[in-house]
């Protein structure tokens, strides 16, 4: 045993069927903290009581205690009628132990971004013609959970159909200021990423119509080489 | 450590109340983890310091428990009459005069190791005894009550760089240029064109006719045709002949191959 | 992709990503409070480190949270390279409805405990040789399964035994900063009661073909795991 344990004992008699007086108001205040500590469920004053050497005032110590945890990390919190120690409400993200796992974007992601990157505002009736295959919900919804692509304006077409951008969280990804920096075909063949070959073609077909209002955020003049 | 005289000493103190003991421990014997643990049982008899203990004494004692044992008939462990012997050993090396031409460590350093061995094993039960009176968790102090638990949670991040993004849109835009390949198909003729034309004329091929006549009009001229129409209208033969629907024969090595519609079937 | 790399990347974000500096000691100190009330077991210095915001020094944070419990009805304690808050040993005397059932051991459990603990790293003929019996598969098994102890490192010795240590559960439970908090450590090994001294000539009985080689092994390495 301890030797604070020893002068416990070495006292008179057993604390707390002591019939002296009560023990301090400072050292109630370490027993209640010790016993809502290590409770399994909140405690209410009158179990504090029963619990604590005769003569205590637990409603009172628990006030000093209350006080003391003003502003720390954990609080003195009433549960009901009872009192336990519970984190501080803007520790709990605390709580939470993230796992960052590392994955790859698949190639009809990535192929997706691209298109709408360079195209936007872009329907998905758009992308699919460009991609050639059609562009699965999972994919869409992906980008959108990401943060990368949001929802632009509805086309002024029959069907109205919802147009998709990127995000700023999208520029900030990839370290650009604004969708016009994105490489232009003729950068893309300068960096040996095209085949030397002249697109045939090539000038984007999205957005030219009615998305007039973007314009300027549309990618019409970016192949014009 | 032990002198002749000790000896004595020990020898008469035996006689009178360690015969008694002696007997006491016999039939306790199962209470003892084998033979280190009860000598050191009778060496605390000694009340003595544990380092001050006469070995020679100890040894006598034990020698005498397991003599008793013998009289009463009860059944010691090897172990017990492993360690007899060696302390029958010990024994008359502590009594002995030390022999310089014998080789081997001298009573005194056994004897000196058994007192350590025994010290050591009581300082670790001291020292288990001294453990567990130490504060412990759930009986002297406590930990959370209330744990509450970390939450796991899993983020998946997804990483692509610039080049990724561009090589992607590179891919797409550039995929015109390409076609898949295909082999240009203008000197070939295929066995399903060849099967197609030989079905229509196998209803006509009553009499043994040479496959070559069945070639297609115009490819027999350029020998790129012909090779491949007559390559695909024999494998189209076999194939007319697998299904039951023709015969073929072949009159000698590189002659030439005739068909005709097999008899009985249309 | 390392931490760093993703902080750049994610630039504003969540706190534990933040670019920002790294929180005051005093919310840090928070932090450390409110990780260690919340776990019932000991939380390493590196697990916090991780929990926290980027660029907190729990370390440091711990130094001032443990004096500021000091003397309270709980405490910050050390346990191995992890700390827990548990309750001050002296007001055990309140706790008797959370007590917890200890598992009865037996004797031979118990004196091979204190001698894996003070011998540590130790192989079973040490052991063996120490208690002048064979120790039973169950005695180990069952301090196994309590997690009190565990395999060390293999002796370099012919034959590569095994060794058994004690655990971090074992300290915590006897609320041991450190194996060397053991009580009575010091004096044990200044008068040579740990060591594995060689026997003169033959063993009077005891297993211990490869013990003899380790003499200086036993407690150099005791603090090594």
């Amino acid at each position: 045993m301890s030797d604070e344990t020893m002068q416990d004992e070495t006292g008179e008699a057993p604390p707390r069927d002591s019939l002296f007086e009560a023990p301090p108001i400072a050292e109630q205040e370490r027993m209640v903290e010790a016993i809502l500590f290590a409770s399994a469920d909140p405690v209410s004053v009158r179990e504090l009581s029963e619990r604590m050497p005769h003569g205590c005032d637990p409603a009172e110590a628990l006030v000093y205690l209350r006080k003391r945890y003003e502003g720390r990390g954990v609080r003195v919190v009433r549960v009901g009628d009872a009192w336990a120690i519970r984190t501080a409400p803007d520790l709990g993200f605390l709580m939470q132990r993230e796992t960052v796992e590392q994955r790859k974007l698949s190639r009809a992601a990535i192929e997706t971004l691209a298109i709408i990157a360079y195209h936007q505002p872009v329907t998905r009736a758009e992308i699919e013609e460009i991609r050639g295959v059609s562009v699965s919900r999972g994919t869409v919804d992906q980008l959108l959970e990401m943060e990368w692509i949001r929802f632009g304006r509805r086309r002024m077409t029959p069907g109205r159909p919802v147009t998709f951008v990127v995000t700023q969280e999208f520029l900030d990804h990839f370290g650009l200021e604004s969708a016009r920096d994105l490489p232009g075909l003729a950068d893309l063949r300068a960096a040996g990423l095209l085949e030397s070959r002249p697109l045939p073609g090539g000038a984007p077909r999205a957005g030219d119509d009615d998305a007039d209002d973007e314009i300027d955020e549309g990618q019409s003049e970016l192949f014009e080489d | 450590m032990a002198d002749q005289q000790d000896w004595t000493e020990a020898e008469t103190a035996i006689s009178v109340a360690d015969r008694l003991a002696a007997e006491a421990l016999v039939v306790d014997v199962d209470g003892f983890e084998g033979p280190l643990d009860l000598l050191l049982m009778m060496a605390r008899t000694q009340k003595v310091d544990l380092r001050k203990i006469s070995i020679l004494a100890l040894a006598q004692q034990y020698l005498l428990f397991v003599e008793k044992a013998k009289a009463l008939r009860i059944e010691l462990a090897a172990d017990y009459l492993v360690m007899a012997a060696w302390l029958a050993f010990l024994k008359s090396r502590l009594l002995l005069p030390p022999d310089p031409t014998e080789e081997g460590p001298s009573g005194e350093d056994l004897a000196a190791h058994l007192a350590f061995q025994l010290e050591r094993l009581q300082a670790m039960r001291d020292a288990a005894a001294r453990l567990m009176a130490h504060d412990r968790l759930g009986q002297d102090f406590f930990s959370r009550g209330i744990p509450e638990g970390v939450e796991r949670v899993r983020r998946i991040q997804y990483s692509a760089t610039l080049i990724d993004l561009m090589q992607a849109y590179a891919r797409i835009r550039t995929r015109d240029e390409f076609r898949p390949f295909v082999l240009d198909r203008d000197s070939v003729f295929t066995m399903e064109q060849a099967l197609e034309r030989m079905r229509g004329l196998i209803g006509f091929a009553g009499t043994w006719t040479d496959i070559s006549s069945y070639l297609p009009d115009g490819w027999d001229a350029d020998p790129v045709k012909w090779r491949s129409a007559t390559a695909a209208t024999f494998a189209a033969s076999l194939e007319l002949v697998k299904e039951g629907k023709a015969e073929l024969r072949q009159s000698e090595l590189f002659a030439p191959i005739q068909l005709r519609r097999r008899e009985g079937r249309p």
